[in-house]
């Protein structure tokens, strides 16, 4: 019965902290909500399926070409909206908001609003005991903790992160110091672009493509910044593993219908007693 | 204000056991830790009425953390704050605010889009919902408390954005006397200002002092300034009461002089 | 008691009810029912204005509120036959309660945190509803048949109108009074507003109250304007993105701009359908929406501030010419 | 495809800046057009289905010298983008701008129980083409006078579960020796109303056992751990009820490659797209359909139908209709051949009693193959015992020779291929346990 939650739970955690990674980061640095962050992974996901699944160009060029629309989209949403909105962050939310609305919408234009299943990015499942998970989960749990990790290191280490860093704390102490934010925030929503088009990879190739698709994914990460926090890269991760495990016990042990009251019920209580999350250091 | 004649749901323990004048304010042993870090130690002072009390000491002493103590800002660990010989632990920001007890902020807090007469009225604002509702503003008696910091006339219809940082604090401290407090509690009122907005608020409290009653506390490390405007000194370093006495006595005194070594004492 | 400029602006007020009141004379019944969409969702801008665009609290789950009046009628009359002037009182009472519910929260935090225990709470409601009880609340489907309180367009126009115009009037003229611009400077400063000797919560529970107050109103009537209530129609991002959009495009905290941007929505839309009729509407709706808010975030009511001002200007400019 | 997508909305602005020049203008014709209303979602393979199946019919009507003493059919859509308020603005546009004589639906369940009142109070012709919703018979049986104008021409649910029981008991049952299932469904009221009736009759009519429910969300994103809990409760098969995002649970059961069988509902394979918008992850799944449904050997008429279908829409999908696009199909005719009788769509009682006494058969080499009918006031299905008021006359007795059967079960084949496996006069295959269940 443990590894019937455990294995899972461990995947499908690892998933969410790839979805939702993209997201904290544009967060914890500009402090607004990228409400238009399920678009991300809508595109990314749709790019995949057009390229690798309809003109056939093959899985790893589908996969850098659907990343680097990812990054392209995210520096487009940045130039035509977000600069011009000056961190006004409610004018920021409603935009992007209306942003993936309008994508949405053009989906369908595009692709009619049927759902598409896609095939997975690595066949094959893995069996132990009586417990299946496919290959595409695994992979998608390694690279989201490679990527965080990577993430970890360039925030860490190199001279931009620490960049990214200083505007995250302090904006305008960042500017004394040099640093363009502006410059710093078109970094960001690239990467958050690109992190969100790779999810969308992982997301479609193991649920589906459809027009509403981006609503459940940006809810996910929502939780997963309030759970863990702004300004922590360490408890996003460790809010997707307690969102994720949260699911898979309450689908596998309670009731497979409560899973999504459940998540919800956690956001409540956490913003209520614990409104910083359960690794913010940022004030509100 | 009347507010004590209503509500006499809290402790009336008298303020002192000597047989001195009952003070306006009272902290006795106010103590605040964050995290490991003690803001304030059993700081204990009071405010006669109509004094000017001046509290300086260096940058990070504590100072503001006492008066957000004082006001409730920030809840004390320990100690209580009495008002007129009640203790008034139990009273929230806005309920000691209404029973006299209000204060400037060393960042001013403007509302971005009220004018500075709109400002007045939310200060001038009565407790009851009901109250604001029925009852129209008094226009007159704005623009007379406007008048009477120079943000009378036309300048009551400034937005604070059009306002330079001596009219801002300005407006800080109208929106707060608005509020027709006993006492009044200023917080860095100089700071970031020119030299000449400096002499022009000094002047502006000193003539106030003339003409009313109203009692102060007044935080700065700008000595200078502060000079004429108080009777009395408290001096805070490390969040404890370092010593107390007339300008004079405080300036003569050389753990003061120490403890202010390398923090711009001198040039002062 | 009000504001200044009160009465000019109440002119204009009574000039946009005559011609309201006026307009089932000259425009055709598929109009008018266009218009009573318009006015239903005008009442959930204002409501939506009165708490968010006064207080700064901004609320994502508008549709709770909305959905909790409609609901609460909806049982009420479909399966205990009540009649709707109990009902439509009893599910503004309990949307009131459950604004006091959607109050505990900002207690405690403000700002996106805000927006998203609210967003929180409407998804939360789409779950419930579906899982708990599907046999009375109709679960997904939802439910059909509702009684009307008025039949055909033009009675359902004057109705509707008529609240709009009543709550709209009414709301305006709240924030002109004291008690308006102590609200709207909660927004702006909320600590400022404390040290001025004001309860702020005080304020805040009375704006969360109004505001509910007039989403369960609105959200009845809705509901049996409609005849039918549906969870996937009500706890909906684009119930809230249609609402969200009319305060905000339509400039927030001003009352009046949250009914322009309600009608413009609305008739938008509308006029879209003969010409283009398919998905691509929602595109041009989208694209159009997002320029307009970007061009000028603070709204149409901004806009027609700058166009009068011009126009008013010019016009002097030449009579001491 | 995205190029033509792209120019007609080009198109679509241009008509708009043109503004009301196009409005004005209207077909220049002797007499006035009758005006067929189509309530539903635009884009969907569901709403496509009746858009087309409507269409074609209408233009036969049209080119054979139109209806009602020559008067042409005029066309008009109302997209409801599959939102209740939608539907409900969409349908107030098709009647108050568009004066619709009489409307085609291919709303979804939620979408017709919004405009259900609003049909009442207009009183217009409706024939809903997709939703299969009982609880709307049942206002029709309850409240005859408010909802008398309305018309369902596919099989109720209740009458598709009925059935469907009897594949359990005939097929899963007998043949293969399944004794035990999982009952796995959505929190949806489809996936809990048809569990409910499968769950009743299930075990003492077919003789198999329920060791297990599991409901879920229907948002679920990944079924790994249902799966996981079906496998381990040592049931023999699977028994889905899906109806949204139902590709998930499909695809996800073959990337998984789940052990035991899984059959039920499973609306996303209604279509012949299914297939490739599982990029044939479809495999191994069996759903039961209404009719008629793909794999389905069709009568001379459908045949033709679907022939004009694929040479008018070719590769455009839904690349073969939905069985809706039939019941569309098939319903203007119906509704047309009643109003000729009526002397048109009003007076309305005068129409209504023609479409209750309106009776289309279809015969395949010399078998009743598919019916348009409907059941009439009061009359009692003998199986159910109840009334079905205005829903099609299906049948639920072999051997089928009263009405269309309710349903038939279809199944995908691993090669991509589908077949009607039940009931046996329908089967043009077998059912099949996908290949990795031992």
């Amino acid at each position: 019965m443990l590894i019937q939650i455990l294995l899972p739970g461990l995947l499908l955690s690892g998933l969410y902290a790839l979805i939702a990674i993209g997201f904290t980061m544009i967060f914890s640095v500009g402090r607004v909500l990228n409400l238009g962050y399920g678009a991300f992974i809508m595109f990314g996901g749709y790019i995949y399926y057009q390229s690798a699944q309809i003109l056939g160009l093959g899985k790893v060029p589908s996969f850098v070409i659907a990343t680097a629309a990812g990054v392209l989209l995210g520096l487009i949403v940045y130039v035509i909206l977000i600069r011009k909105l000056k961190g006004d962050a409610i004018a920021i939310e409603i935009s992007t908001l209306i942003f993936a609305i309008v994508t949405q919408a053009a989906i369908i234009v595009v692709f009619s609003p049927s759902p598409k299943s896609m095939w997975p990015l690595i066949p094959g499942v893995l069996r132990v005991g009586d417990v299946i998970v496919t290959y595409n989960l695994v992979v998608a749990a390694v690279t989201s903790w490679v990527v965080l990790a990577a993430l970890f290191l360039f925030i860490g280490k190199t001279h931009i992160g620490r960049a990214i860093r200083a505007v995250s704390m302090d904006p305008k102490g960042a500017v004394i110091s040099g640093i363009d934010p502006d410059r710093i925030n078109l970094i960001i929503w690239g990467l958050s672009g690109g992190l969100g088009a790779m999810a969308g990879i992982f997301l479609a190739t193991y649920t589906q493509l459809a027009p509403a698709m981006w609503v459940a994914p940006l809810i996910i990460a929502v939780a997963v910044v309030i759970v863990g926090g702004i300004g922590s890269i360490l408890g996003g991760l460790v809010a997707a593993h307690v969102i994720g495990m949260l699911e898979t016990i309450t689908t596998t042990l309670i009731a497979a219908e409560l899973r999504g009251v459940a998540t919800m019920l956690l956001i409540i209580l956490v913003l209520i007693i614990a409104p910083k999350g359960l690794f913010g250091k940022a004030e509100l | 204000m009347s507010y004590f004649t209503e509500n006499k749901g809290f402790d009336t323990l008298s303020a002192t056991s000597e047989n001195r004048p009952q003070p306006m304010l009272e902290a006795r042993g106010l103590t605040k830790s964050f995290g490991g870090l003690m803001a304030t130690k059993n700081v204990s002072l009071h405010v006669n009425p109509g004094e000017s009390l001046g509290i300086i000491g260096p940058n990070g002493a504590g100072k503001t953390t006492l008066l957000n103590l004082l006001t409730k800002e920030i809840t004390p660990d320990q100690g209580s704050v009495f008002l007129n010989g009640n203790c008034i632990d139990r009273l929230s920001i806005h309920k000691r605010v209404l029973a006299g007890l209000a204060r400037t902020y060393q960042v001013p807090r403007p509302f971005h889009d009220l004018t500075i007469q709109e400002h007045i009225r939310v200060g001038m604002m009565p407790d009851g919902l009901f109250d604001m509702l029925l009852h129209g503003a008094d226009d007159e008696k704005e623009l007379k408390i406007a008048e009477s910091v120079g943000l009378g006339g036309e300048r009551a219809q400034q937005y604070p954005y059009e306002l330079a940082m001596g009219d801002l604090r300005r407006l800080e401290l109208v929106r707060t006397l608005a509020t027709e407090p006993s006492i009044l509690l200023l917080d860095e009122v100089f700071a970031g200002l020119t030299v000449k907005e400096i002499d022009q608020i000094s002047e502006l409290l000193t003539n106030r002092r003339a003409t009313h009653s109203t009692t102060y506390m007044i935080v700065s490390h700008d000595l200078k300034a502060l000079e004429p405007l108080v009777d009395r000194v408290v001096v805070i370093n490390f969040g404890e009461v370092m010593t107390e006495g007339t300008f004079r006595e405080v300036v003569a005194d050389t753990d003061v002089q120490n403890a202010y070594l390398g923090t711009g004492w001198e040039q002062e | 008691m009000f504001a200044k400029g009160t009465n000019k602006g109440f002119l204009g007020w009574m000039i946009f009810g005559i011609a309201m009141l006026a307009l089932p004379l000259f425009a055709s019944s598929a109009t008018v029912r266009i218009f009573v969409f318009a006015n239903y969702i005008a009442i959930f801008a204002i409501s939506w204005d009165v708490l968010s665009g006064r207080t700064g609290y901004i609320s994502f789950g508008h549709p709770f509120l909305i959905g909790i009046g409609g609901y609460t009628t909806a049982l009420l009359t479909h399966h205990l036959d009540m009649p709707l002037y109990i009902t439509i009182p009893a599910a503004v009472l309990v949307t009131m309660i459950a604004g006091t519910l959607f109050f505990l929260p900002a207690l405690r935090i403000r700002g996106t945190y805000f927006a998203l225990v609210t967003l929180a709470f409407m998804e939360l409601m789409y779950g419930l509803v579906q899982v708990v009880a599907p046999d009375i609340t109709g679960g997904t489907r939802g439910l059909t048949g509702l009684p009307s309180i008025v039949t055909g367009a033009v009675s359902n126009y004057y109705l509707s109108f008529g609240v709009m115009f009543t709550l709209g009037l009414a709301m305006w003229l709240l924030i002109r009074t004291r008690l308006g611009t102590a609200l709207g400077s909660i927004g702006m400063n909320e600590e400022a507003v404390r040290a001025c000797g004001l309860n702020t919560t005080k304020l805040k529970l009375f704006a969360f109250t109004l505001s509910a107050m007039i989403a369960g109103l609105g959200g009845a009537m809705y509901i049996h304007y409609l005849g039918s209530i549906a969870p996937r129609g009500l706890f909906d991002v684009s119930f809230l993105f249609t609402i969200l959009v009319a305060c905000l495009l339509g400039g927030a905290g001003t009352i009046t701009g949250p009914i322009m941007g309600a009608f413009f929505l609305t008739l938008l839309l509308e006029f879209l359908r003969p010409y283009i009729p398919g998905s691509e509407r929602y595109l041009i709706y989208g694209v159009a929406t997002l320029v307009l808010y970007v061009l000028q975030p603070r709204g149409i009511h901004r806009l027609i501030q700058i166009t009068v001002n011009w126009f008013v200007e010019g016009f002097m400019r030449r009579k001491s010419t | 495809m995205k190029i033509s997508k792209s120019s007609k909305l080009l198109l679509a602005v241009a008509a708009m800046l043109l503004g009301s020049g196009m409005s004005g203008s209207s077909i220049a014709q002797d007499k006035d057009p009758i005006v067929v209303g189509y309530i539903g979602s635009f884009a969907s393979d569901t709403g496509l289905s009746t858009i087309r199946g409507a269409e074609i019919a209408i233009d036969e009507l049209n080119a054979a010298g139109g209806v009602l003493d020559g008067r042409m059919i005029k066309f008009v859509k109302a997209d409801t983008r599959e939102d209740v308020a939608e539907g409900i603005k969409a349908y107030e546009y098709l009647v108050e701008s568009e004066n619709v004589d009489f409307i085609i639906s291919g709303s979804i369940d939620d979408v017709s129980l919004g405009w259900l009142p609003r049909m009442a109070e207009y009183k217009t012709p409706t024939l809903d083409t997709w939703t299969s919703y009982v609880g709307i018979i049942d206002l029709v049986v309850n409240e005859y006078d408010k909802y008398k104008m309305y018309f369902m021409n596919i099989a109720c649910d209740e009458a598709l579960a009925t059935l469907y029981i009897d594949f359990g008991k005939d097929v899963l049952a007998k043949e293969m020796g399944y004794t035990s299932t999982v009952l796995m469904y959505e929190d949806t009221a489809f996936g809990v109303s048809i569990a409910g009736l499968v769950e009743g009759l299930l075990a003492p009519e077919a003789g198999i056992k329920i060791s297990e429910k599991i409901i879920y969300d229907a948002n679920t994103v990944d079924f790994a751990p249902l799966f996981n809990k079906a496998v381990s409760s040592g049931a023999d098969f699977i028994y889905l009820v899906s109806s949204v995002r139902s590709q998930v649970p499909a695809s996800q059961y073959v990337k998984l490659q789940v052990p035991i069988p899984m059959t039920g509902v499973n609306v996303a394979a209604f279509g012949q797209d299914f297939w490739n918008d599982t990029g044939g992850l479809g495999a191994g799944t069996s759903t039961l359909s209404p009719v008629p449904s793909v794999g389905m050997a069709l009568d001379d008429r459908s045949a033709e139908f679907i022939t004009n279908y694929k040479a008018r829409y070719g590769s455009e999908r839904p690349i073969y209709p939905h069985f809706n696009g039939f019941n569309a199909y098939y319903g203007i005719y119906t509704a047309f051949a009643a109003a000729e009788r009526a002397g048109g769509f009003a007076p309305l009682d005068d129409w209504i009693r023609e479409m209750e006494n309106e009776d289309l058969k279809l015969y395949k080499d010399g078998e009743l193959w598919f019916r348009y009918a409907f059941w009439k006031r009061g009359e009692i299905e003998p199986r159910t015992q109840r009334e079905y008021t205005h829903n099609v006359k299906f049948d639920i007795t072999p051997p089928f020779d009263d009405g269309s059967p309710a349903m038939v079960v279809v199944q995908w084949y691993e090669d991509g291929s589908s077949a009607v496996i039940y009931p046996p006069k329908f089967a043009t295959g077998k059912f099949q346990e996908p290949s990795w269940v031992k």
